[in-house]
């Protein structure tokens, strides 16, 4: 993990997001900011794994970001190719190299949140947290935001992804019996590999075709 | 003629209801279930009411209806569903006295037996004219008024008494 | 870094209560569904009962989860928009909008403003669709037959100005990236008029038949408050936050979307936040949006109604978060794209999901009943929770 | 003289026979009348549907008789767990309660459906207590949490408003000075207003406290909205009719209209002056034949408002309901009786 504690302001960075920037490394502080982007519109910002409990007392206290609206996770992982024969666009085709999008990542494992507050319009921020690849996990935000509860059980059995503190960290989705995490790009989608999806071969003709062939 | 055939039908009818509340009553302490054991008490009380009317006492089997199965063991079988509705059998119910339990049963049936018969075996009712509500009424509100508010002002007090030790606070 | 661990047989015990009568030391332990009539479908609600009180409470969902967000990394972005159709079933329109726009935004298109214009009339549309069920469902629950037909009367006319714009009831997928698919069909403003004008006219048969009846009030008031505070650390939102006094909605607090800004319309608040609270804010909400259609349908401008798309979609590399203001309150996608014709991750918020999550919380202390007024008045869809 | 046995096929016990047999008939046909009526064809009007419309060809009248059709060719379902006497006892004792209402409710000058009993009122509030026992067996028996929840809802809710019921059949009582429902017929149909005998003195003029009493607590203890716990559907699914199918279900069905026909019957005998009818001589031999329609009809109005409340208010709750009849009904129920007490004794 780079300790890169200097903050990275983005020459596209609207006057909102940097002066909210400027308050989220006020509250924070700066050396737990790793990164930041805009990613069209919003503030994204990583924080450091050892922070991130830190972040959301933060984001529910100083900076007034009373509303969770979700916790997610991803898996930066390149995605498996569907179908295998060249040509074949029954599914979308992603890059086979592992790149990171807004405010990078460290490794495979990341963890977002989005907070928002219900008494500023337009207001609101993503959070970022890089894990550890082995055993991801990072601290619950239960305590903080009591909502928390089940997108950290959902992103725990879909990724795989711990949560230390959290109260019952049990199935919410699937099965107590299930065994894996779907939502790992290594994990397979089997109806799709057993079956070939007809995908982009049959697509539907839009209003004002010939002007898009045109186009083309 | 009519009062000698329905005689002997009452006595018939006497008869099948007494075995019936008989063998009902044996069953309420036998039975291993008490909701069993309750649905029997039904039956037993059923019966009774059963002899009131045929006594012509049909004021007295309405009550009997009314208050021991429509009040009393609704909420028996209420109390007992609340607290713990067993489906099955239970083991723990008879009691491993039961042999001695005779001996005092026994004692206390020959000495109701003995007291009814001495106290009302001379007395006759007369089957053709049933007793009218209005001769119940004027014996509980003429006659027996003290008695009946003395009865009243008790049931009160014991009413009271359960909701006092029944409050938690 | 701590080594996580967690033990999986905590907090199964609740959940695994057998179905046989056996009540120990006062409590008993009743499930509620995952097959019955207050739970809206497959919600697994497992209470463990003192009399008729409520001690604890837990939810169990999953019965119908189908792995949308799976299911996203192996579509393409026109297929996606069928996929979400399915998930807050009784808007689905309303679904489509905002993953639409975050394609959109990542591509840097526009859609045309008639397009703008009728996406936020069927967006409405399908509000009015939703809360007119919710507001005959609601009596229904607490035990009043008749305004659940009422509903449904009234939803139909709704329904079938949806249907005749889009082809499609429930699932229309009529929005396309870069605007609709068709144009509106000749007459239906007029119908539409029309049809707002019934939906006007329902909600003050609602007022009258429900929310004055005292009994519905007494069934509901001060039932299942949550706290403005409370519910909003919950993730609650939409009218259920409002309800509590909240003005906040992402109609006119969010990032622009549609064309909200251009209508005359108030945001409805109660300051009560209890069950009653959460029906009397939907009342008005639809009274409102039917306003807001009226107002639509006067102002369409015309135009075409599809602007410029290649053929094959292919969004380019970046990341966006668009969130609307959705019946049930805040849905929300979060499109990560790495320039495929496909989404490489997309985190799906549903309203449901954390509407319901309050719903332990709420629930403690109640008695029975009235867990079925508090589930009700949460008003949750099935597929929006088990996304 | 004859043997006994000649005397109980020949005498009284054919009679009786053939009383029980009417009675048994009536039953399903109150119920049939009253389900067909309200909550198939009323309801879906108030509902704005139409409700049956094939069925026999007009207005679906078949349809309820077709249901009953199919419920008792229905697979009889017992469930495991349950206790397997006493669940198939449970809505015969439901129906044994309906059957012994009807028997005293009168038709006509000589014309009681079974027995013109001296203590009628009292006997029918007595009777109609047993249906309990029926509930409590059903819910328990069956194994089922709901059901058990369901029936200590219907048991907490009808013992709490016996009392209001019968307290609001009392201030009747003491006005006509009889428990005989004949003779509150006959009392009725004789009375004057301020000293005008055209209309007689249906008991509702003074009563209108008690027949609202009456209603009420009639409408808890039929279990019907807004007094619907026990079956609550939202909550309880079927309280304790849940684990019933086929025919024993549809015993519960016909209890269930079959006691709603009779509690109309008695709010129309207490209140409404039963089967007699204004400018017609009450002993005169044709109230024999329009005595029965008449009440009919007055059990068709009573029971039409019973209706409307049903499919209009939403339900309470158990301990709300438990609040109004203690804390409303029976304190207004008593000062009814002390009014009605005080007016008779000073008129």
């Amino acid at each position: 993990m780079s300790e890169n504690t200097e903050v990275e302001v983005g020459a596209t960075m609207s006057p909102e997001n940097l002066e909210l920037l400027g308050r989220v490394s006020a509250a924070l502080g700066a050396e737990a900011i790793i990164e930041s982007a805009q990613a069209v519109g919003d503030l994204v910002v990583r924080v450091a794994n050892a922070s991130w409990r830190e972040a959301a007392k933060a984001c529910r206290g100083a900076l007034g970001f009373n509303y969770l609206s979700f916790i997610g996770g991803i898996d930066w992982m390149p995605a498996p190719v569907v179908g295998g024969e060249a040509g074949d666009t029954s599914s979308p085709v992603q890059p086979a190299e592992q790149t990171y999008g807004a405010a990078g990542s460290a490794g495979r494992f990341q963890v977002f949140a989005r907070v928002a507050s219900t008494s500023v319009p337009r207001s609101g921020l993503t959070l970022k947290v890089d894990l550890d690849e082995e055993s991801p996990a990072v601290d619950s935000w239960v305590s903080i935001y009591p909502g928390a509860d089940w997108h950290e059980r959902e992103t725990w059995e879909m990724l795989g992804i711990g949560f230390n503190g959290h109260p019952s960290l049990r199935h919410l989705y699937l099965p107590a019996e299930f065994e894996g995490n779907p939502l790992r790009k290594d994990f397979p989608l089997l109806a799709r590999e057993v079956k070939p999806w007809p995908g982009l071969v049959n697509v539907e003709p839009m209003p004002g075709e010939d002007v898009e062939e045109e186009a083309e | 003629m009519l009062g000698a055939q329905l005689l002997v039908a009452e006595n018939a009818f006497f008869y099948v209801i007494a075995a019936v509340m008989a063998y009902g009553a044996i069953r309420v302490v036998t039975t291993n279930n008490i909701v069993h054991a309750a649905l029997y008490l039904v039956v037993v009380l059923a019966g009774g009411a059963a002899q009131y009317l045929l006594l012509g006492q049909e004021f007295v089997a309405w009550v009997q209806v009314i208050v021991y199965i429509g009040a009393v063991i609704v909420l028996f079988l209420f109390g007992i569903m609340l607290t713990r509705a067993p489906m099955k059998a239970e083991e723990k119910l008879t009691n491993d006295l039961r042999g001695a339990a005779l001996i005092p049963t026994g004692l206390l049936a020959a000495i109701l037996a003995t007291l009814c018969l001495d106290a009302f075996s001379d007395k006759t009712v007369d089957l053709v004219s049933p007793i009218r509500t209005k001769a119940v009424t004027s014996a509980i509100f003429r006659g027996y008024l003290v008695p009946f508010e003395v009865v009243g002002v008790l049931l009160l007090g014991a009413l009271i008494g359960a909701v006092v030790l029944a409050r938690r606070d | 870094m701590p080594k996580f661990e967690v033990d999986p047989a905590v907090h199964r015990g609740l959940a695994d209560a057998r179905l046989n009568v056996e009540i120990d030391n006062g409590d008993m332990i009743l499930n509620l569904g995952p097959q019955h009539p207050a739970t809206h479908g497959t919600l697994r609600l497992v209470v463990r009962l003192d009399g008729e009180r409520v001690v604890a409470s837990d939810v169990v969902i999953g019965y119908m989860h189908r792995g949308y967000e799976k299911l996203t990394e192996y579509r393409t972005y026109p297929q996606i928009t069928t996929l979400i159709n399915r998930i807050d079933w009784l808007s689905s329109f309303a679904n489509e909008v905002p993953f639409v726009h975050a394609a959109e935004q990542l591509m840097g298109i526009e859609a045309p403003p008639r397009a703008e214009y009728i996406r936020t009339a069927l967006t409405e549309l399908s509000r009015i669709a939703t809360f007119l069920l919710f507001l005959g469902e609601m009596g229904l629950q607490v035990g009043a037959i008749t305004p659940a037909f009422y509903g449904f009367r009234d939803r139909e006319y709704v329904l079938n100005a949806i249907e005749s714009a889009t082809g499609g009831r429930f699932h229309p997928n009529f929005n396309r990236i870069g605007g609709l698919k068709d144009d509106l069909p000749w007459g239906w403003i007029a119908e539409t008029r029309e049809s707002m004008r019934k939906v006007l006219k329902s909600c003050d048969e609602f007022e009258d038949l429900v929310v004055s009846n005292p009994i519905f009030q007494k069934r509901t008031r001060g039932i299942g408050i949550i706290p403005a505070e409370l519910g909003a650390s919950y993730g609650v939102s939409g009218s259920n936050l409002r309800a509590s006094g909240v003005d906040w909605d992402l109609r006119r607090d969010g990032k622009p979307y549609l064309v909200y800004n251009d209508l005359d319309w108030k945001v409805w608040t109660h300051s009560d936040g209890d069950s009653f609270a959460r029906y009397w804010v939907r009342l008005q909400e639809t009274r409102e949006s039917a306003r807001m259609v009226l107002q639509l349908l006067d102002v369409m401008p015309s135009g075409p109604v599809m602007t410029k798309v290649p053929k094959i979609i292919k969004v380019p590399e970046g990341e966006v978060w668009v969130n609307t203001e959705n019946p049930l309150g805040e849905m929300g996608y979060y499109v990560i794209s790495k320039g495929a014709t496909g989404p490489f991750r997309v985190k799906i918020r549903t309203a449901s999901l954390s509407n319901v999550s309050i719903a332990p919380w709420l629930l403690r202390g109640v008695y029975l009943p009235d867990i079925i007024t508090v589930l009700a008045s949460l008003y949750f869809i099935l597929g929006d929770i088990d996304k | 003289m004859r043997s006994l046995a000649v005397d109980i096929w020949g005498g009284w016990a054919t009679t009786l026979g053939i009383k029980t047999l009417i009675v048994m008939g009536l039953i399903p046909v109150g119920a049939l009348v009253l389900g067909y009526t309200f909550l198939l064809k009323m309801m879906s009007h108030m509902q704005s549907r139409l409700g049956p419309m094939d069925p026999g060809g007009f207005h679906g009248w078949y349809q309820l008789i077709g249901d009953g059709i199919k419920f008792i060719q229905k697979e009889d379902i017992i469930p495991e767990g349950a206790d397997k006497r006493v669940f198939k006892m449970a809505p015969a004792i439901v129906v044994l309660s309906t059957f012994l209402m009807f028997v005293v409710l009168p038709g006509g000058p000589d014309f009681v459906v079974a027995k013109d009993l001296d203590v009628g009122v009292f006997y029918a509030l007595a009777v109609s207590s047993l249906s309990v026992i029926g509930v409590l067996m059903a819910g328990w028996a069956s194994s089922n949490k709901y059901a058990l929840l369901g029936s200590l809802r219907a048991a907490a809710q009808l013992i709490a408003y016996e009392l209001p019921l019968v307290l609001a059949v009392i201030g009747v009582v003491i006005q006509a000075g009889t428990m005989n429902l004949q003779d509150i017929v006959r009392f009725q149909a004789s009375g004057e207003i301020f000293g005008w005998d055209g209309l007689g003195l249906p008991l509702i003029l003074t009563q209108i406290v008690g027949f609202g009493l009456f209603m009420i607590a009639a409408q808890a203890e039929l279990s019907q909205p807004p007094f619907d716990m026990p079956v609550a559907e939202s909550e309880l699914v079927a309280g304790y009719m849940v684990e019933y199918t086929g025919f024993r279900f549809l015993f519960f069905f016909i209890g269930e209209f079959g006691t709603a026909f009779v509690y109309a019957g008695l709010a129309a005998t207490l209140f409404l002056g039963g089967w007699s009818v204004p400018f017609i001589d009450v002993d005169a031999d044709i109230m024999n034949v329009v005595g029965p329609l008449v009440l009919f009809a007055k059990i068709m109005l009573v029971a039409f408002l019973m209706f409307w409340a049903r499919f209009t208010y939403p339900r309470f709750r158990e301990d709300q309901l438990q609040s109004l009849a203690w804390k409303w009904l029976i304190p207004i129920a008593l000062a009814n009786i002390l009014v009605t007490g005080a007016l008779k004794v000073a008129f």
